[in-house]
């Protein structure tokens, strides 16, 4: 039988060890590459022998997280499963039934807790997301377009002759000019460091996160390592992963700019407020009055910042993007651990970019699909979504949202704390849309052997807490 | 702003279909609650109530009652062996001051009742949405504030053990009815309010 | 302004005294609560808390806790034959709205919570300083409102009859511990914290 | 056994009787004369036999509603008892134990219901007031000295030959110039009503009140009447009187209002406001802007208003002195049932008038004695001293007192509704201050001698409940 129940020398804190990063997926740890275009393929696995030879075709090229980027790899293939794709794969049941409640029921059940409402309702998502179609997500960066379709091609020769694999979704994305999301800002700035996983990018203001928190089989913040699922080689040196594609309405936010401001330059102050940050990237911060593009360029200024001097908001506001999915040292004295609420964002974009200077929107699909990673879903990517993203009641803002990606529906408002008297934008409308979402597992590499070496009706006690 | 499911309005049917069935469990019940009833039945149809829908009774996630934006949460746990003397002793000690909960800064009401002869506790509480999300940010910056109080219980598992919502969960007992004056504010909703308030007043006592 | 019995600052030694007590009491309890208490005795000790002491806890006359203006009424009473069933169609049928409790302007919050099988009604209120004062305007002007909720119960005088304080007081179980986030602030405070709230985000929307 | 339960009968609503005016205290049911003076005498009783002597020697003397002011009565004398008083009497323990818990009690073991804190306190009112000495109180008022001194020499030799009754108190009162109060305001407005009590004096908006709130043996404004304290013989056309003799500070008055106004104009208008009245007696909500005499001295008009043309106080205050005792129709939405807590005032001025236009204090003690009767001393004069006097919660004001009777503190405030902008005065000293009161029960004529007729150690089973 499995037992979630283990050893309780595994619960306490210890020394944090050395991460094992050649076992560790590489889109985990490590930024995408620069320049970067990749695509997204979602698979469906009618077998499970079948899903596991897949599996054992494609694992040589999923890329570990100690060599992610060497000269010789063509691109990098990084591998997840949902729930339903776990099962598909033949998981034991004891297993499955180990994993986390959120992780079991999936993204588009939790949307209540997500405030998927409305247009970002599951309802209204993409086919196949949030459906019981989804079970392999694949996620290959490269950086041109020669490599991609290479690697491309590594991941239909995995599946190509087996009749139960069915590819559901394909998605390209690529880098929009000078590294920009589709509203025109830099974007991929706020990655907490993982402890051990190497040095720092930068000198930080922040201090690092124990990798417990991104990745199972250490201890996270709480001096706990995860024991859950079961058994240890499938958990070690994984992690969940809440996949979320939006799409991006940028002509209704350079309308709603221009509606509320006088002139260019407030246009661009409006923006700044409600991202945090100036479309270089320079954090308000550290700039509140211009854009510094030599700041936001420099990977050693631009995220090196507290809000120890910004106390009342009048240089970033609290309801700020940047200052809410990522409020540093802005909520210490509240009950609230920042720290476990942390998790890696990797994000790419997808579309053409909208002309600059247009503000009728030209019906194409553009924005962003965000891979947001931790070995907490429920206290990290949903706390920040359903606390920080969609409710203001943390920074005593009332209901107030995101400015840029909460559900606001044309009635949203955004403050600005500002002397003597604080602006208030009214009638926000969403400027982005859940057009998808799904909560996959990310295994280490060897626990992906462990998968694909899985063997029909294998008994349980094989598997046994170990 | 679409924060809450919107509560779709009961239909006519549906409703009369209630107050049949309420009229006829009051048929055999005190004459006092009989004329009662039928007062309160008007009151109800001629839509006197100044409520909207979105602040009708929902679920306040695992357990419990939710108002708007205050849930409620009620369980009653036998002591541990001595854990009434210890609880006591220790309310006494507070003599009602709890500055860790002014700092969880969602929690508006909060009460310790010792019941049948001190063998059990019944803790209840009203607080702003879930404590569902908090649990954890509870077990890492207040957790000897709860582990003092609840070590009182039987079974308490202690505050950081990733156990204790299912101990809640298995003592709570959810209310069947749940009113809030105020369900549309929360703790810092107030806080908020006080401090407008007050700036407010000093102002109009300036140009008063 | 005089409103309140001033309460006397404890002194040092009363303190003092309670606190070895409770050490005394807490060294035969569990490691997770030994722990936690000496880590709040400290906090207790540094004055970090932030309330006055007119917030402490006090009598809300003649059973029950206070903290500042609100009190606390909680009572556990049998279900009269077929209660359970009436009141919980009833509470289903009102789906939290209480407009009447409204009208009243100083419930706070409540909770209707069926214990043992649906034998026992728990009642919990919070409210602003005493009932007693109001309980016959209640009964003068929302009668049925009241009847039509506690008729469920073993013994109900009815509202209207004087002997339905004591009936109160016989099931009425006073907390040991009552924390209330913002005890200065009575449901009509609140009230008027709002409207001000809302006329001075129009004033600041206005000038901005 | 006597035994407070009694026929269902009794307490159901019925025709209101025609009051039996004869056997009911003229205190009770009529104003003082006019012009008046008189004195308050209070009695200690150190054997019960010689207070039935002094008893039944004062009662032919004692003034009835229905020939209340006789030609042929040289002065008026009323007569009630405190819980002790009864005590000493010989009152039997059962009758005793069926009186209320506040009159059982006492009004000094009632100061914290009644906010008399501070300077208002027990410990710091005048002897004999809250201490055990006080049993029997007389009030004896007469339309000139002459008549004053025959009625006192009446109630001196009701016991001068008794030595165990003693005078621990005497007190003369008499009119100011114009009727007015210390503060320089006409007093003794507004009473309410009773119903059958003979017509009343004006036409009025007000609705009369059913007897039997203020006088038991009648059904009262919830149907029902009084069923203790028993028996019926000696609760019947009985009722109780809280006693409050208030020093004025006038001089801090006058002192307060200068300081607030910057002309005697504003200062006459803060006063009203502060009263509710003009100082004739106008109520403001008939004249907010100036005095009116002629209203004022209108008996027909003067107490003729509600204020359902003022519901936001633009004319009188909501914390107005008149408004705060009796609210009309101004709460009319709150759950509050104001015929709940009426009561009839009775009040005397004493001391010499600070003469006009003086600031500074003389030092001489002046004020009133109010006799405020009801047979609900819980939900009449409690609850308007608690609820509406000391405290500003029922008009939203939160802990704004009363701005003339309230126990201020120095830290008091007093909001005037004023468009566009409210006005607050602050720092609010106490005008008044409590130098003593107590809890009396006032019987019926027949109730008197009922008492006076009480033999030694008389058998319980004789006062049965009837």
């Amino acid at each position: 039988m499995l037992s979630i129940k283990e050893s309780a020398g595994e619960t306490l804190s210890m020394r944090a060890p050395a991460l094992e990063t050649s076992d560790i997926q590489a889109t985990v740890l490590r930024p995408r590459p620069k320049p970067y275009c990749g695509e997204y393929v979602v698979l469906r696995i009618g077998n499970a022998e079948q899903g596991r030879e897949m599996l054992r075709r494609v694992l040589p090229h999923i890329a570990p997280a100690d060599e992610w980027w060497a000269p010789s790899a063509l691109g990098w293939l990084g591998i997840a499963f949902t729930f339903e794709g776990l099962k598909a794969l033949g998981v034991p049941q004891a297993s499955l039934d180990s994993f986390p409640i959120e992780f079991r029921q999936g993204m588009a059940a939790r949307a209540a807790i997500l405030h998927d409402f409305g247009a970002n309702a599951p309802a209204n998502w993409e086919y196949p997301f949030g459906t019981p179609d989804v079970h392999v997500a694949l996620a290959i960066y490269a950086k041109g377009n020669q490599d991609l379709q290479e690697v491309l091609e590594i991941a239909r020769k995995s599946h190509h002759d087996l009749p139960q694999i069915a590819v559901v979704y394909r998605m390209a994305f690529g880098e929009l000019p000078e590294g920009r999301n589709p509203f025109g800002f830099k974007d991929g700035l706020h990655n907490p460091h993982v402890e051990g996983s190497g040095p720092a990018a930068t000198t930080r203001e922040e201090p690092s996160i124990k990798p417990g928190e991104f990745v199972m089989g250490y201890p996270d913040e709480r001096g706990e390592t995860a024991n859950v699922p079961i058994p240890l080689e499938l958990r070690r040196n994984g992690t969940f992963v809440a996949i979320r594609k939006f799409y991006m309405d940028v002509a209704a936010f350079r309308k709603y700019l221009r509606a509320q401001a006088s002139s260019p330059e407030e246009e661009e102050l409006l923006a700044a407020k409600m991202v945090g940050r100036w479309r270089s990237g320079a954090p308000l911060v550290l700039t509140p009055d211009h854009d510094d593009p030599s700041l936001g360029g420099d990977a050693n200024r631009n995220n090196n910042f507290r809000y120890a001097d910004d106390k009342k908001g009048l240089k970033c506001p609290f309801s700020a993007h940047i200052r809410r999915v990522n409020p540093r040292d802005a909520l210490k004295d509240d009950v609230v651990a920042t720290n476990l609420h942390h998790f890696l964002r990797r994000g790419t974009n997808y579309g053409s970019p909208l002309p600059d200077g247009v503000l009728e929107d030209d019906g194409a699909e553009r924005g962003g699909v965000f891979l947001l990673i931790g070995a907490h879903l429920q206290r990290q990517f949903e706390f920040v979504q359903s606390q920080w993203v969609t409710d203001g009641n943390f920074i005593s803002h009332g209901t107030e949202q995101d400015p840029l990606i909460g559900n606001n529906d044309g009635e949203g408002v955004f403050t600005i704390p500002k002397v003597p008297v604080r602006r208030r934008l009214q009638g926000l409308p969403s400027f982005v849309s859940v057009r998808g979402g799904e909560y996959c597992f990310m295994p280490g590499l060897r626990a992906l052997r462990w998968i694909a070496d899985l063997k029909p009706m294998m008994e349980a006690d094989d598997v046994r807490s170990r | 702003m679409t924060t809450q499911t919107p509560t779709r309005p009961e239909s006519d049917q549906a409703v009369e279909k209630k107050i049949a069935r309420v009229r006829e469990l009051y048929a055999t019940g005190p004459e006092v609650g009989k004329t009662a009833l039928e007062t309160l039945i008007r009151e109800l149809k001629s839509g006197s109530s100044r409520r909207e829908p979105a602040t009708r009774m929902s679920s306040a996630g695992r357990v419990g009652s939710r108002q708007g934006k205050v849930s409620e949460l009620l369980f009653i746990v036998p002591f541990a062996p001595g854990g009434a003397e210890r609880l006591r002793a220790l309310l006494e000690l507070r003599n009602g001051d709890f500055s860790d909960t002014d700092r969880v800064g969602t929690v508006h009401d909060m009460r310790f009742v010792f019941l049948d002869n001190d063998t059990k506790l019944l803790f209840a509480t009203a607080y702003d949405g879930e404590w569902d999300p908090y649990i954890g940010d509870f077990a890492a910056t207040i957790p000897d504030g709860l582990d003092v109080l609840f070590s009182a219980c039987e079974g308490w598992p202690g505050i950081r053990n990733p156990e204790v919502k299912d101990w809640i969960a298995k003592y709570q007992i959810p209310a069947v009815g749940w009113y809030v004056a105020h369900p549309d504010l929360t703790v810092r909703d107030i806080q908020r309010l006080k401090r407008i308030g007050k700036a407010a007043e000093e102002f109009l006592d300036k140009i008063q």
